[in-house]
């Protein structure tokens, strides 16, 4: 049923995730990257899932570990790279971060340094929707720790009572920093939060982006007959820590190896090669394709220059 | 002045003139809505929202569940959308609850995305003590907005103001906290039929005078007017300086002022500690210090949180008489040091 | 079963709301009582029957419409009068009012101008409870407004994850001011909001006070034995508008009169009779000696004095 | 001044210090108990909290869920209900989630249930631009917490102020809002093994001049010293105040500077819009009027959200230099009028 170019996105789409966050990584250690860094290594289908069940048109609201959903909206990494390293280049002229990357030309509200900050941000584009009869859906993303706070359930509640156009994507990967899941919240899934609200729950394996694409798309569908929101819980876990300095010791090593073990990379790959009969040469373009415009987005980040102190105070001028 | 301008018009009350700049604007332009607990129907709790539901339609009159913080967010969001959001809280009290949506998403936005996003949202609300609403319902927070960069913070003080500063804070690309009072609802004041919008960051001289300048805003603008006649009983001559917009705020007309009063009252219905009065009183003294003769006075509510007892209510907030004190003591001060 | 005492004494509670606040809109119709006021009329089972079930330890945390809490946990109407009046003989030395009552000596922690800010407040009561290893329960009060809000969610969820001995009681009295439930809420039922965290929650009919007192007294005793929290919904209805100035002309005839019909003081006096064998005389018995406490203390309001101004500020120094 | 109590002692950390304090006050008080984000086993993001879960386990050390306002407010609850909950919030940015149950409730509980209640609880957080963390974590909000009656406000600079503080602000028997800095936590100084505390409310000389009260607190107070060793070097001898406390304020210690150096420098980190330096200067001007000869200068963050790229977040922020600049400024502004 998928064909062999569309799967063969995903796996790039997951691919440049991948890559991008190892090279940040190693920018990062070098110094290079300052402030919060929260990878996605781990996480890549559900962002990459989600994004390919949306249109054009349509909204998405990151969290701060955002690399993932910003390059799956079709962000160039080269903008991205020189943002998280505080070029004038970067998306956001180097001002904003990792934490702030955001690309609204292409729907992408931003990322946010406020666990949850984002949620009812998300909640009010697909009200400027509804209000302008217009046809987008917003899909927001948000993880476990998120899912304690009021702002979510009080977004949750807004969303259905007034039948928003939202697929809330619980990005569950069982931890919020150091905190799993377990112990902040007494309920064994999260989906059930959104059901006691009356809103249409579903709970996905988020390390197979054909699940998660599935899921999303038919929450998507929903939402543009007006039959929204919808959310989706899907499981996943990190590949690492909260952040680069985080090693992530708490993490217990046999979950780590049974979530690795499904690698959502490595599963998008199966997909392509066993369902849509991709070959390795396939891959293997796709692979070098991949590291080649990341190498070139790391040189071109490395080389911009920053924003000069003129040009800021112009900026802000009666900010 | 702007009274000046509109005299021989039909007057209105505050709310009215609200009422009618939402009208106006939202006829004029098919992005702005309203949204904000029980505001259609019901008119809101002041009427500021009254039969703006008839004319457009719930969709673009909202009433919202009880959840400040996400549906603040959710004008915030739909300001980012390209919508121009109105939206209402009901106590400026409240407004603590959502702090997070204004302070740390509406008021970076615009910065954050490297000038990229822009969020052209409009909070709201009222504050002030009235009439035994006790400690949660009588607060004065414009301080809170006005440290935080990103913010346009409006306080009207008359109809006139108030309409032609709401027109503006909608047509502004940037977030603005408009705060209303709630006991000046139902004042009366001269506001045109024409259409007119009055800019943000302009104050006005609500009384011209050459011995003192009182500075104040809000409901405190009535106190201060009625201090200044009492004054010129006395043959003081009170000069009154609304600026309308605190943030930011008309420090030229001000320092004008000073310059030529070279004594200052600033009057405040919120507490002294960490109020805009100080704030004012500060860049007064940097920028006129030559000028001035006399301390500053600031003229504030008691530092604690507002009784319920009506009595000690009207204890706590400052009123024309203790402007009054405070502008003898300031001019008397000057002739007893130059006597 | 159920004492014929046990019976009265519920009666004697509820009626005592009732005259309660039918004196005090009197009051405020004569321009006595200042600011707003809201009254309990028509919800007297939900506080009667779950203060019934608390022990002399346990907390309450009440609402704006928090007189009825106030009563059936055991306050004197003198204190309260006073305090509505702004009298320094007041439970708040008349510098709290309506919105403020409270009465920390018999364990109500207090109203609240803020609607569902009390509810992290009792989550904390509760968790004092289990550290110091107490035998305390708290009971929550709220409405359907406030479980809209974020801080209820969060509160629940947080009282959940540690097992606290709190007993959430949503006073579903359908409304928020003028704002129906179902225009709030896309759920049929409030209490699933509960079930989706994960914990225990029922539905009552709030206008039978045996009803309530039946479930709370189960909740409680599961809080007891650290199976708490537990969320219970009671269905009932207000008798007028939100506040004493508000008509409720919103409010359909038909519901009204469905809810008047099965009204919690008329409901109540009739177990007492049917179940608990009290005779008419034993009715009228009660019904005087409210009356009459009702009167004195509407008499020792009045006749108090307010705060003098040196004392206030005596009080207030280095506040 | 605290350095000289302590000299040939120990020195600990910032960091520790507080652990210290935490460790000791938990020890005296078994109603003392902590709670945050990742406060457990993590031992915090900034390392105060390490070890406390060892010893007191996980009753008295709570890891929260991701639920600001609730767990803040369950420990106001807490404290009403008898006990003396620590609450760490992560960063102070967070602060504006919780301003609610900070504002409405804690701050006004003692005063609207008639003095019958009483709120025994401590807010730990921390604030200020530090390496790269952007508009959301670097501000500084202290403004926030001074403007609302009943709260104090503790901003420690020096291990020793820090441990002394936090010993004080426990067993404080109301709201204290108790404010770290990032950079600070691992600066070393003095903190003598011997039980102490700093009493709230008392500022400390932390420099010794006559030509300028320089008056910085928090980090700030780190760059005051630096610009008071470039002055002397010009000659000018430059007295570093730092409050300690910003509510309420050591007044006193304040003027009896002024009066002795008749100039005034106030060095916040804070922008300078609605920021605490304000209202300093404005009880300065009016208590102290007749002893300034130059203006007040205040050197405060630039105003706008922190931008994430370094060069510019340094920009953004007040140092030595500045100070120094101001100072200069100040005296010779007065020896230009005297001449
Ligand atoms: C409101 C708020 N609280 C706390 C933090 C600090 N913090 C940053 S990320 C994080 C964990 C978030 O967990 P989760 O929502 O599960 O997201 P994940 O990191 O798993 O993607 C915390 C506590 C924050 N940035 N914002
Ligand atoms: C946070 C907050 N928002 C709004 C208000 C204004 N207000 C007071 S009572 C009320 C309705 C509350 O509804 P509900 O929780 O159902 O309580 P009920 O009045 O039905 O008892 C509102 C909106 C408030 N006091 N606090
Ligand atoms: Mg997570
Ligand atoms: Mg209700």
């Amino acid at each position: 049923m998928y064909s062999k170019k569309f799967l063969l996105d995903l796996y790039k789409t997951m691919y440049t995730i991948r890559v991008f966050e190892s090279e940040c990584i190693k920018l990062y250690r070098q110094g290079l990257i300052r402030g919060y860094y929260h990878p996605y290594l781990g996480e890549e289908a559900v962002g990459t899932g989600v994004c390919a069940a949306l249109g054009k048109q349509d909204y998405i609201v990151s969290t701060h570990r955002g690399h993932g959903h910003c390059i799956a909206r079709g962000a160039d990494v080269k903008h991205m790279v020189a943002e998280v390293l505080g070029k004038e280049t970067g998306y956001c002229l180097g001002l904003g971060g990792s934490m702030h990357i955001a690309d609204i030309t292409v729907g992408n509200l931003g990322a946010n340094g406020i666990v949850g900050g984002g949620i009812p941000l998300g909640v009010g584009a697909a009200l400027a929707s509804k209000i302008r009869k217009e046809d987008r859906v917003v899909a927001i993303f948000f993880s476990d720790g998120a899912s304690n706070n009021g702002v979510f359930a009080e977004s949750l509640n807004l969303a259905g009572a007034w039948s928003l156009p939202v697929v809330f994507v619980l990005e569950n990967n069982h931890y919020a920093v150091c905190t799993p899941v377990e112990k902040s919240c007494k309920a064994d899934d999260l989906y059930t939060i959104g059901q006691g609200f009356g809103i249409e729950s579903h709970m996905v394996d988020g390390n197979d982006v054909l699940e998660v694409y599935a899921a999303a798309q038919e929450a998507v569908a929903k939402c543009r007959k007006a039959k929204g929101p919808v959310l989706i819980e899907a499981k996943t876990y990190r590949h690492g820590g909260h952040h680069v300095n985080d090693p992530g010791a708490y993490m217990p090593q046999d979950r780590l190896e049974y979530f690795k073990s499904r690698d959502p990379v490595t599963l998008g790959k199966g997909h392509a090669m066993s369902i849509g009969k991709a070959t390795k040469n396939d891959i293997a373009k796709i692979d070098k394709a991949v590291q080649k415009e990341m190498d070139e987005a790391v040189a071109f980040a490395k080389e911009s220059p920053e924003m000069s102190e003129e040009r800021f105070f112009e900026l802000v001028e009666n900010y | 002045m702007a009274n000046a301008k509109t005299k021989a018009g039909r007057e209105l009350q505050y709310r009215e003139a609200l009422n009618e700049a939402l009208k106006e604007e939202m006829r004029r332009d098919d992005t702005v809505f309203v949204m904000g607990e029980n505001i259609g129907e019901r008119g809101g709790s002041f009427k500021v929202t009254v039969d703006l539901i008839h004319e457009f339609g719930a969709d673009r009159v909202l009433d919202t569940p009880l959840a400040e913080a996400s549906f603040t967010g959710a004008g915030v969001g739909a300001a980012i959308a390209g919508m121009r959001p109105v939206v209402e809280i009901l106590f400026i009290d409240f407004t603590p609850l959502i702090m997070d949506q204004i302070a740390n998403q509406a008021a970076k936005y615009r910065f954050m995305t490297g000038f990229k996003g822009s969020v052209p949202f409009v909070l709201r609300t009222q504050g002030g003590s009235g009439n035994g609403l006790a400690a949660q319902h009588s607060q004065n927070l414009e301080a809170w907005f006005c440290h935080i960069p990103g913010l346009r913070v409006v306080m009207p003080s008359t109809p006139y103001d108030a309409k032609g500063l709401l027109k503006s804070a909608i047509r502004h690309d940037g977030p603005v906290i408009f705060l209303e009072h709630k006991l000046l609802y139902q004042t009366k004041g001269p506001v045109p039929e024409k259409e007119y919008v009055v800019e943000l960051g302009k104050g006005d001289i609500k009384r011209e005078g050459r011995d003192v300048t009182i500075i104040a805003w809000s409901h405190m603008v009535l106190h201060a007017l009625k201090a200044a006649d009492v004054l010129a009983q006395e043959g003081i001559d009170a000069e009154v300086v609304d600026p309308r917009t605190l943030s930011p705020l008309d420090t030229e007309l001000i320092l004008e002022s000073v310059r030529k009063t070279e004594h200052v009252v600033i009057a405040q219905e919120a507490v002294r500690r960490g109020g805009v009065g100080s704030d004012i009183a500060s860049y007064i003294q940097e920028q006129a210090f030559d000028y001035l003769d006399a301390p500053i006075r600031i003229v504030a509510g008691h530092n604690t949180p507002m009784p319920f007892n009506l009595h000690l209510e009207s204890v706590c907030t400052p009123h024309a008489e203790e402007i009054v004190a405070a502008a003898k003591e300031t001019v008397y001060a000057e002739k007893r040091a130059s006597a």
